[in-house]
């Protein structure tokens, strides 16, 4: 195919289809339990070196127990996509758990500012990094969700986004239309925090889904994390409301208030006031330290992090305020 | 008749050109209070996107992130990152709001980085998010921003989010979609828009206490000025109320 | 773009992307009651020579109201996507609405048999085809959705569907594996049958979706037949519910029992009886032609056309059907 | 011994291909009977899919459409086409039965139409449907079908849907998924693979009361024969009870 021009980026994956077909031919289609705690999955499948994703939005619905975990458990030299990544993000940067990144938007929390340690690290010239946008990583995560390795989209042509790129330009040849290819992102594993999962992973997602359909499907592997635990019977029930069918999954965590300090649709709100603790602390890198041993690396799940932060009345308070009871920033 | 600050200028005039049967796709902050203030003031069929899938909501206060609940409070439909861009490619978003640290005659906006090594960047800023994807499918972009001469620059250090590019008809060569591109920059001191062939930011409105001097010696490149120079029409009460008692009470965006 | 081959088949529709919005721009997005009758809806979107898609799988889901308001109102001359169409395929023939054809599945009723006058019609040479997949129809209108004149898939290549398809093989500009570039397809016109929906066209469907995502996103204007009204609030209630939103629609027009003889997920199983009924009539011109003035021509409208199959006893009877309380073939 | 039918023979035959923890693309008739009778028999965890979107339902009697409710009946998943075949196309689906009116040597099928007027076929059929999606993307695709020397035919008029298309590595040159490809072919007479080299059909066991040379009378091109030819296992009674009772009651696909 005729390339008009590319971007001087790093592809971090295969986008190759047939490789990606050889490794799900073997991905287990068996419906059987698989209930395991956030250290046993992130044990089994998240290793060094991996390229990683984590669902959701930054700081909603985010797997935020995997996060913590990975830092735990000390993985390096992962690869990892930067997909409106704003707590998760500033999580891994605490870790310095990768060393290359597909950037869409990375080192803000959006409205809350900037972090000062994930620009730190961004700065440090210890990130490889390749530059995207928002919805090219979508459409990444859609082209490897369809077992192709590439799909064409009208945006990021004329910038310098493309010039970081790792993409190609083509001609649609229909039309005579400039494209963006956007190679197909198969990530090693993913973590994805949903509302409602069986044993076997049959997933259940309210409110938005970001692009989490995609990864989901994308994924070599996959952790699930949930707030509720369900039926086979319930899921069973009304196939309509199926996101994330089990074949996909290789991990079943349950973890209430897995998406805490996120937001959780329908569930909780994030909590600011800890956010902005995070903020502030990261300015001073003795102190962050010291709050990273207590929340992270001294905690032993997601449970007592939650309770060296306010525990179930926090919970509570995060309750009311996603139903507008409190006022979303008090 | 001076009761407002210009943040509140802004966020008015900026809600102005957003009229009744639209659609927007709009992030946290100032464009979200603008949306909201359109849909309020005089665009009750305003269609909001954010980014993260939320579309068609009944903002009940200003959201923190494009992906919180408030951005799918009473909405249409929740939906996906997907979804809201492909409607905006289809051609169905006729408007977005973005910023960036730095913006040039055309209207490029970089939010990525200060510094010239791209691998160990001076600054980092986030990227491009949402913005480059809007900025590209949206029919009309327009940038609220504060006018100093750093800010305005005769060329961004990187392009982010696509404006004009080079100007004239290099946007429709580079394979964007054809026909859209930036619109209004509003900012505390003016309203610019874009000469038409060179596609070159051009003033159009002054805000009340400032004078057209004010707005190119705050600007790092030469602007272009329209035939007649207008004065930007101040907040009326009716939008301060709405915008002070109903969409930003704690003065999150229009305080600061 | 190179090239590697193409196919000779025609392609009806207009995959150029700017085109289609420079349509969308100008798209109606004001939140306003869309009530209509079906005769209406398809006085004011549905014209001779525009191309049209039917919505659902064949005899399941189907905007069979419409259907029959396009024979009554006579249009001709019309494009027709076949993508698993079977007893709306069979309507649209015994009006001989159409004169060209997206073939992927038409003139058979799956395990019911083949089409006796859906044969006639498509060996008359009446008919211009292009051929298609059922996957590759589906990829078509994703691409439209997407807002692309092309998508590429891994399917069709090396057979004669190829060859009388209006594709095109290209290579990945990552791994040059070859792909079948699929047209977008924009359809003028489509109708959609839906388990719910609101005034302005917010609607919820239960069970598979089939293409049906895509096709409303493609669309230029659509049609909505609805089991059943729901308020505007009820929407609002759990936006995750909402499949296809108010600003993608032109017309609701509430039909109750609207895929009758279809199946209905959750709803009524198909009149078997009836489409054997059609089926074997189907075998002689001249019965076939009274059959159509008693159910189509002579009905003023839907519920006159179940009235003369049985009306609400035949209703009850396909709702104990879907419930499993009676055999579907029975 | 002998108190069963070819077609329940041949259902038996296809559902033993079925081993537990695989997934299938199946149709309405034979291939979800064999799929029911494999769930029921000896591989509980066998995945069913459906082109138009039910996954992995309990089906509680024989659809008649591969959309109709049977087919989401306590399903995993109600989804939709382009979930289904991309979830076979990322090579998640390891079988898939398919048919046609005409099969050549490699496995090529037609559905499509007789006659060589493509815009005036002498007989139209339904066409491709999700046979030609379902045999590029599952990695073994096979065939149930009456063995007659017209069906099995040198020369497809027309090829629908691929099989090893002209033999050795014309599939792979073709650009369809690597490795992918018809497998077993099932007939009422006897069982067929495919030389591994040539891609040519290839006679691997022959059902109880035929010949050899029956199978090859009946086939309206040369067979390649293993060098073990087997003879095929008849139904066990307990497969004969499961699908004569639980899967067919009415004998609608075994009666006939």
């Amino acid at each position: 195919m005729q390339v008009i021009d590319q971007g001087i980026g790093k592809i971090f994956t295969d986008p190759d289809a047939d490789k990606a077909r050889e490794f799900f031919r073997k991905k287990n289609r068996k419906l059987e339990s698989k209930l395991m705690s956030v250290k046993e999955a992130v044990a089994k499948y998240v290793h060094d070196g991996d390229y990683l994703v984590l669902g959701g939005f930054g700081a909603n619905r985010i797997p935020a127990a995997v996060a913590h975990e990975i830092l735990r458990q000390g993985r390096k030299n992962m690869g990892f996509a930067g997909h409106t990544s704003t707590h998760d993000f500033q999580i891994l940067c605490a870790g310095e758990v990768f060393n290359r990144c597909d950037a869409a938007y990375i080192v803000g929390l959006e409205a809350r500012g900037l972090s000062p340690n994930a620009r730190r690290y961004m700065e440090s010239g210890k990130v490889e990094v390749s530059e995207w946008t928002n919805y090219s990583l979508s459409v990444r995560f859609k082209a490897a969700a369809a077992g192709v390795s590439y799909y064409p989209s009208r945006n990021i042509m004329g910038t310098d986004t493309f010039k970081y790129s790792g993409g190609k330009i083509v001609e649609c040849p229909f039309t005579g239309t400039k494209y963006f290819a956007n190679p197909a992102l198969y990530p090693d594993v993913s973590a994805i925090h949903v509302h409602e999962a069986d044993i076997y992973g049959n997933c259940r997602v309210r409110g938005i889904t970001v692009s989490d359909f995609d990864v989901a499907r994308a994924s070599k592997h996959l952790i699930i994390t949930c707030e509720r635990l369900v039926t086979e019977e319930e899921i069973r029930r009304d196939p309509s409301f199926t996101v994330i069918p089990y074949w996909l999954v290789d991990a079943v965590c349950p973890v209430p208030y897995g998406s805490y300090p996120g937001n959780m649709y329908g569930e909780y709100f994030s909590d600011e006031e800890h956010l902005r603790e995070w903020m502030k602390v990261e300015e001073n890198p003795e102190a962050f330290k010291a709050f990273l041993d207590k929340n992270i690396y001294s905690s032993k799940d997601h449970f007592e992090y939650i309770e060296k932060n306010g525990g179930m009345h926090k919970m509570l308070k995060l309750r009311e305020k996603e139903f507008l009871f409190l006022k979303a920033r008090d | 008749m001076a009761d407002y600050n210009t943040m509140e200028l802004m966020i008015c005039s900026a809600a102005r050109e957003l009229e009744d049967g639209s659609s927007v796709g709009v992030g946290t902050g100032a464009p979200c209070a603008a949306a909201m203030l359109a849909q309020k003031a005089h665009s009750p069929s305003l269609v909001i996107f954010f980014e993260a899938g939320g579309a068609a909501p009944l903002i009940p206060e200003m959201p923190i992130s494009v992906g919180d609940s408030r951005t799918t409070y009473k909405a249409v439909m929740a939906s996906g990152m997907c979804e809201v861009m492909e409607t905006a490619c289809r051609g169905m978003l006729d408007y977005t709001f973005l910023g960036g640290a730095q913006i040039d005659m055309y209207g490029n906006l970089n939010s990525t980085r200060i510094g010239p090594d791209h691998q160990k960047p001076k600054v980092r800023f986030p990227g491009s998010g949402g913005a480059n994807d809007f900025a590209s499918f949206c029919w009309r972009m327009m940038v609220m921003t504060p006018q100093d001469s750093k800010r305005f620059t005769e060329k961004c250090q990187y392009i982010t989010t696509p404006g004009w590019l080079t100007g004239g008809d290099s946007r429709a060569k580079s394979g964007l979609p054809l026909g859209a591109g930036p619109y209004k920059i509003i900012t505390n001191m003016a309203v610019m828009d874009f000469e038409e062939e060179s596609k070159r930011m051009r003033l159009i409105a002054v805000n009340p206490g400032y004078s057209e001097k004010d707005v190119q010696n705050n600007c790092g490149f030469e602007l272009l000025k329209a035939k007649k120079i207008v004065e930007n029409k101040p907040p009326t009460k009716h939008e301060l109320t709405i915008l002070r008692e109903e969409i930003d009470p704690y003065r999150y965006v229009i305080g600061r």
